[in-house]
């Protein structure tokens, strides 16, 4: 039993719990922090994955995984708040108009 | 011609893991009728096959699995919401026996298809014992890139792969012409409609 | 004469151990928490202390300096983004009126009594 | 110009350490025409400034992180205890800060570092100063956050 693999059970644990909640929600935004906080776990994984096999090259993908995480967690909440957005300046001018 | 010897090391249950946590993952995409979640859900799905594929050594396919899939794609698909309502449709629970007939037996053959396949990293299997070597050992003599796949892609397939460099070679136009490098004066230029904005910066 | 390896092991199993803790807590917590808000704090734990202590003992246990590098680049870069993900998260539900549940006996405002 | 040079150097440094490749003078090529490629880019839309290229943080940003990571691993502490005890005393809070540091890096930088100890999240910057959640009233300790504040203020230099 190495230490790696006892750093991956727990991330495997803590991937499984994050999941729960992105299952449950309630609210859209848990689901997004779930998401959020899952990708930072893929990050770590994929790093004890090379250092399991022996082989720790592939760090680079650990590094592109965190960079893309940040970036869709950031685009997804623009797009909501452009959603939002579009959605209230909508509302005033029906309520003029009714 | 060979025996599955399933050896429990730590990768064999990570594997295990991930593609438990896969098919639950599908199965509350399946179940879910809120659709933000079903989004969220994919995303989710796509960071886990990429731990897969690198766990599976396929590192590039990971790359590309984790750009497309857990990036681009769910930005579409919530751009797709915005043209759609958000909750799906509450349906007659599934009467379609053909469909899930003709899954049956396609998921039935593939799995029969995987008992005549190599083992995994066997050296006498097909893909080890031809050419694949010959490459290994000359790919750093001929071409200086040290990635064997970009070497094989863009240089020793370059013909073969004809399209893919054409389908990149028009992605490159496209972005210089959007950003205006073609012209002379570095773009056009584009003045804010409120002057204040501009000012403030 | 001291033996560096053994060292290296014994401060590296440290590092995943409290480091494994602390993500697993971080994630028992988003499950627990009872609001949206009180879950960022959970999420937080997990960001922080869990990811930069098991970067930290992989760092230990590296091979060569490059992987180190990276490593630390890594760990550079979730300490940089984790907070802007998380205030994003938390900035956007405020924003679209998300109140928080407030004091010891966990009510929303203006939910009465 | 100078802000230009330090990012071409900074990003050159950070290409040279992630591919390890010193003396393959083709891949160098590679490597030095896109840094100038990026940089040049980043000229272009106008946006090495302060903001991208913070050279008013340093060198006193390293010792913040040191004294901050200190601050990190104690309310880690804290909220782990509330994630795992049997039966958690929450008591949710929400109360403004007032923010010192006056340049936009520095109030960047002191915000995160709210979020980033766990047990307080910033939630909004506004006219009164910064929104913070905090997890429990322990944790609402307006004097110890205004002291990351000042320290922030300390070593944020000037917007220029």
């Amino acid at each position: 039993m190495s230490m790696f693999a006892v750093a991956t059970a727990g991330i495997i644990a803590a991937m499984t719990l994050a999941l729960v909640r992105a299952f449950a929600g309630p609210s859209l935004y848990d689901r997004v922090l779930a998401g959020n906080s899952f990708g930072t776990k893929t990050v770590i994984l994929i790093g004890l994955m090379g250092f399991l096999t022996g082989r720790p090259d592939f760090l680079d993908i650990a590094l592109l995984y965190a960079l893309i995480n940040f970036a869709a967690t950031i685009a997804i909440l623009r797009f909501f708040s452009y959603r939002q957005s579009s959605k209230t300046r909508a509302k005033p001018m029906s309520e003029g108009e009714a | 011609m060979s025996a599955f010897e399933v050896e429990l090391t730590p990768i064999v249950f990570l594997d295990l893991s991930l593609l438990t946590m896969l098919i639950l993952v599908a199965f509350a995409m399946l179940r879910s009728r809120h659709l933000f979640a079903v989004v969220m859900l994919s995303g989710i799905y796509s960071l886990l096959s990429a731990a897969f594929f690198v766990s599976l050594d396929a590192v590039d396919v990971a790359f590309t699995e984790a750009a497309v899939g857990a990036g681009v794609s769910t930005v579409l698909m919530l751009a797709g919401m915005l043209l759609t309502a958000r909750r799906e449709k509450p349906k007659t629970p599934g009467r379609a026996p053909v469909a899930l007939a003709v899954v049956f037996v396609t998921g039935a053959a593939l799995a029969y298809a995987t008992i005549d396949m190599p083992a995994f990293g066997d050296p006498d299997a097909p893909a080890n014992s031809y050419v694949g070597q010959q490459y290994v050992d000359e790919t750093p003599n001929d071409i200086a890139v040290p990635n064997i796949v970009t070497a094989v892609l863009a240089s020793y397939r370059g013909f073969d792969t004809m399209g893919e460099t054409m389908v990149i070679f028009t992605a490159g136009v496209a972005v210089m012409l959007l950003l205006g490098l073609g012209s002379a004066r570095g773009g056009r230029e584009v003045s804010d409609a409120e002057p204040e904005d501009g000012e403030a910066k | 004469m001291i033996d560096w390896d053994l060292i290296r092991d014994l401060l590296s199993w440290a590092l995943f151990l409290t480091g494994g803790f602390s993500v697993v807590a971080g994630a028992i917590g988003l499950v627990r928490f009872p609001d949206f808000f009180t879950r960022l704090h959970a999420a937080g734990v997990t960001d922080t202390a869990g990811a930069e202590l098991i970067i930290l003992g992989m760092m230990i246990q590296a091979p060569n300096w490059i992987v180190v590098v990276k490593l630390a680049f890594i760990a550079a870069f979730l300490f940089l983004t984790s907070p802007v993900a998380t205030h994003a998260i938390a900035h956007a539900a405020w924003m679209v009126g998300f109140k928080p549940m407030q004091g010891p006996d966990l009510r929303y405002e203006g939910d009465g009594k | 110009m100078g802000r230009f040079i330090i990012l071409v150097l900074a990003l050159g440094a950070l290409w040279l350490l992630l591919s390890g490749y010193f003396d393959k003078p083709l891949l160098l090529g590679f490597g030095a025409a896109s840094v100038l490629f990026a940089a040049l880019m980043a000229r272009r839309a106008g946006i090495v400034d302060n903001d991208s290229v913070p050279t008013g943080l340093f060198p006193g940003i390293f010792g913040y992180w040191l004294w901050l990571t200190f601050e990190i691993g104690k309310s880690n502490i804290g909220v782990i205890r509330h994630a795992l005890a049997v039966e958690p005393k929450l008591s949710p809070k929400l109360f403004y800060v007032p923010c010192q540091p006056k340049t936009s890096v520095g109030k960047a930088t002191f915000a995160n570092s709210i979020t980033l100890t766990p047990g307080t999240v910033s939630v909004d910057l506004g006219e009164e100063g910064i929104l913070v959640h905090a997890l429990t009233e322990d944790f609402a300790d307006v004097g110890a956050i205004k002291e990351m504040g000042d320290y922030v203020a300390r070593i944020e230099g000037s917007e220029a």
